[in-house]
């Protein structure tokens, strides 16, 4: 309940109405382009700053490695059960976009866990930037694979991937420039370590909840516009956009269990696996995937996913860990 | 005063660079690029990219000769097909300093 | 390419909903928004809307079928009336994905 | 004398001579959007922060329903002043900017009294929210029925009132962007406290008088373009953006002395009854009484009252008010 | 419905000053001012104006009587052939509440 | 090495390294200019305040008058020097930015002292507004005496400032945004003294290096974008870029060690003398000098000069000054 009634998500939920009400109000993109540079930068030089002083543990790299591996996997089972219903390119969009993760579900989370006074760890940062981009190679690649009808092609390589410029879709995925700031500001806050962080922190920490409250009321705005798409969703597609980011979290949950995390580094996994793209992936896939339809991705992400994970799948997830917890023998 | 064909092209932005390239190889003598807030056609509504570039549009206005017009067009055409968006080609007559 | 009339449109910040509901009416296939940094007319000088949108001007750009021009413009003249603003139409050629 | 020389009223000084010698210099409106936004949610968070704290006591609920009445009640005097030169809708829609309020004037205010160190109560934000609207809804009435000639209509309801569309001007003078965020930031501030207000301060708080003097420099900035526009608005309209906003900026003096408000506290009500909109009401006034025409009232509103009331307002107002508390017997 | 000449002009920004001044003179009945991203042309690339206005473009639409047109013609040509910038002149049919 | 591995600096590389990948990462041009203004803002209140602190001491003057000399001097020897392979507009162009000062290297360079625990006269901050402009008036006047051919003109006056003119001329150079924005902030800074700096140094103190590294990311995209420009450019010109400026930073040196300064206010010194203008020298120039080409002039400034004198001037400037003040016998 402490987060609902925290500031920023009450600005998510003032923006929203702002919308649903047909006020004028409106946050002009360049600001809506600053804050969220702003979150990413601050979010990339923190986690930084903090792998520098908690060093690359076995754990961390643990961590970070699985993360990699699930943004690759994850797409690979959401995709088998979107197609189902949906077309080739729209099903590997969406697996995609869910196997990748959203930043801001990640801030939120981590503004929580700064209220309950709960630590996390420098390589959750890590883990969040290495999850971006691997899920949208997975998504393309499952499209290329399936469009070719799994037949193996001339040159006798894998279906599907033999024309497939690699550099290019590489770049898409890996230079978008989401990807690029927050990795970016990561090695920064790396390498700057104590000093680096102390000379950016009136700027990058203290005003951080702050500006998230600007972000979110934007987020709001914008999240509510797209409410309007999702009738051409269908239900299934809307039952995914919280079941299917539920069962990833899950998994996160899982998987968290089976590293020994602790709660809060748990937390952030759970969120990283259940929340879906609405910034970087739509944008890499206009380019490498076409065909898809982003009307059905981004809505999803954006007007779903994403308002579902602040405001029940962060305390939904906290609880779940803290029962597990408390259970004796673990 | 000289006759000229005037292009305006609306096209998502992410294709942008390839609609550029596109008139560029063309040989277009010049290029004006503007933004767009809001937009919709075809493939629904488009937004004044807030989040990112993945559901915005670009607004380009060229020229070119009219005997150059068909080559143009005739590139032009697979990028509407393939990523939808808007060509508008009119008679115009050009002032310039060449 | 297909010949249409292509319509531009300048109206006050606060009535570019109406005009967007009259043209969406009247069937205009597609449409796109641009911001108006400044401008003047019959009712003075309009800013950017540094403050609000109360003295700020819009550009709508859609087109339509010769034979669909009669309809819109009629639709649209009342407002312009009413609000001020300009409408533009010249003639063009599309391409389109469709 | 210690107000002029204020960071943020010397850089309102800054923009205005800028426009004036024709310097290059500009504000992108993204940026301008931005800071009024940042204000609005600043004063509306601390507002209902200290009204959470103070609590809703019999002197809130009384200064917010007289500043409610007067916002509803003022237009009808100033419209009757002003129907001696204006036609209808113009005199209405300047009595309704003058009978609403200007944040930015009630925030220089607020800033003057912080330099002061003298304290103000979290209900004269309320109060300033709350007198945003009613003015507006006043102002439209009033030209309803000055059109209709005053002869109950039809219906036999009260004149020209009949075919009012109650519901859209509800949503004009109340979901206007700038209401939205105020009321809003106000509820959470309210909502989330101390602990909410302890999480934004250091965004919302600290930095906000150093915002005020951006925000000031493109309010000289834009002020100064719009001195033209007010050629041709007559010796008359000129005056009365002084006199008539020092006449109800002298009733909001009396009001206080009524009610036996404190200094800091009168002081803001004297503003906010002296003070006129240049940002929601006209907004909302265009769609409202889009008859009226807005190169009036928004001039005058802007570049007559504001300057006059960030200059010689707020210290007159603070002597004033000095004097009368120094009297014996008061 | 009324023929007029539409006139659009794409100047560098520090020069958007002259040209609206000449404009003025030459008795437009109305002007429309619009931001430009990029562009490119004779001179070189234009850029949105980030640092400075120094490589920016503006965008300017107004309209005029055919019968007006040689004479604005004439008083923009001299600032494109000193200045660079592209003038294009187009019919277009007006609706105007005037 | 300690600049080097500071989060600005390291910004503006991740900068230049989105561009050259050709990611879309991009900072809106409103966002650019509003973190140009705040920049300009902080450095001019804290220099006025400073100044207002320290008093317009005898050294103080001298090194104003001695910048202010400097900015109009230095011009006539690099235009002779430029004309070996340059037109006449184009070097008189080049001759203005580099005599002229770019604020954002003086702000990194401030950035450096302060890191490094080294204290500077906020007299330098007059210099560096002192010196913006005097250069352009050089440069033009230049340009058009060469153009007249040296010979006197009708009036006798002086040969081809016979038709200048000088009002516009000064308006040009004196009143473009940046130069009012920061003389109007040290004015302010200077008025406002201690009770000023503490009301606005929670924004224009504490998140100034954070600032600083959003504007060096911004910096690092556009200068990284001009490079293409310079292929036109040629050998020469790119010499001139770092020789040009090392030599005219070494005359700061120089003149420095003259003047007895300290070594905070001698690296700032020779970066003004040794940094070129890419925003208000260019800006002031479209105008005053129409016929040269910015495509040269502008490039050279921002995408030579500017990284050259943040990555290497600045320290190297730095080991210089040390070197001289160890010297036995100074
Ligand atoms: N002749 C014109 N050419 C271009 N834009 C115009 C013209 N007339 C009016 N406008 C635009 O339409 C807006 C409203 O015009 P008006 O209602 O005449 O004040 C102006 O602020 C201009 O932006
Ligand atoms: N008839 C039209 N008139 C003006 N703009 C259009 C039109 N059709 C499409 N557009 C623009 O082109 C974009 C892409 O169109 P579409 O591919 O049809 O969805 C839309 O979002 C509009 O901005
Ligand atoms: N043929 C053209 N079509 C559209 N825009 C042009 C054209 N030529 C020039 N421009 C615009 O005018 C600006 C100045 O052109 P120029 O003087 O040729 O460098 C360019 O940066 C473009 O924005
Ligand atoms: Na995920
Ligand atoms: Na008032
Ligand atoms: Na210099």
């Amino acid at each position: 309940m402490d987060l609902l009634l925290s500031p920023p998500i009450l600005f998510f939920f003032l923006g929203a109405l702002a919308t649903l009400v047909r006020s004028d109000l409106e946050v002009p993109k360049p600001v809506a382009r600053l804050l969220s540079l702003y979150l990413l930068m601050a979010i990339g030089l923190y986690g930084g700053y903090k792998l520098s002083v908690g060093g690359l543990t076995g754990e961390a790299l643990a961590v970070m490695g699985v993360s990699i591996l699930a943004s690759f996997l994850m797409p690979v089972v959401t995709y088998a059960v979107l197609r189902l219903k949906l077309g080739n390119d729209d099903a590997a969009a969406i697996a995609a976009a869910f196997g990748s993760i959203s930043a801001v579900t990640f801030i939120t989370a981590v503004a929580f866990l700064q209220e309950s006074g709960v630590e996390y760890s420098g390589y959750m940062v890590a883990s969040m930037a290495l999850m971006e981009s691997p899920a949208i190679i997975s998504g393309v690649l499952l499209a290329r694979i399936a469009a070719s009808g799994g037949k193996p092609d001339a040159g006798g390589r894998l279906a599907g991937i033999g024309g497939l410029d690699w550099r290019e879709l590489g770049r898409e995925a890996l230079l978008n420039g989401a990807v690029i700031v927050l990795v970016g500001s990561m090695a920064i806050g790396y390498v700057t370590g104590e000093k680096g962080w102390a000379a950016v922190s009136p700027l990058m920490d203290e005003p951080f909840k702050g500006v998230l409250c600007l972000f979110l009321l934007d987020m709001g705005l914008i999240a509510a516009k797209r409410l309007g798409d999702l009738k051409r969703a269908g239900v299934f597609l809307l039952a995914f956009g919280v079941v299917g980011a539920v069962a990833q979290g899950m998994v996160g949950v899982a998987v968290a269990w089976l590293l020994g995390l602790d709660h809060g580094d748990a937390l952030l996994l759970a969120i990283l696996f259940g929340s879906a793209s609405y910034i970087a992936v739509p944008a890499a896939l206009r380019l490498a995937l076409p065909a898809a339809n982003p009307s059905l991705y981004l809505p999803l992400a954006l007007a779903v996913t994403f308002p579902f994970n602040i405001i029940v799948g962060i305390p939904m997830y906290n609880a779940i860990l803290r029962a597990i917890s408390a259970t004796p023998g673990t | 005063m000289r006759d000229v064909k005037r292009i305006e092209i609306v096209i998502d932005k992410p294709h942008e660079h390839e609609v550029l390239n596109v008139l560029r190889e063309a040989g277009v003598p010049g290029l004006t690029v503007m933004d767009v807030v809001s937009g919709y056609g075809d493939r629904g509504a488009r937004d004044g990219g807030e989040l990112s570039d993945a559901m915005s549009n670009r607004y380009l206005l060229t020229t070119c000769d009219a005997d150059r017009l068909p080559a143009i067009a005739a590139a032009i055409e697979p990028l509407l097909l393939r990523y939808g968006g808007l060509c508008l080609i009119s008679d115009a007559q050009l002032i310039r300093n060449t």
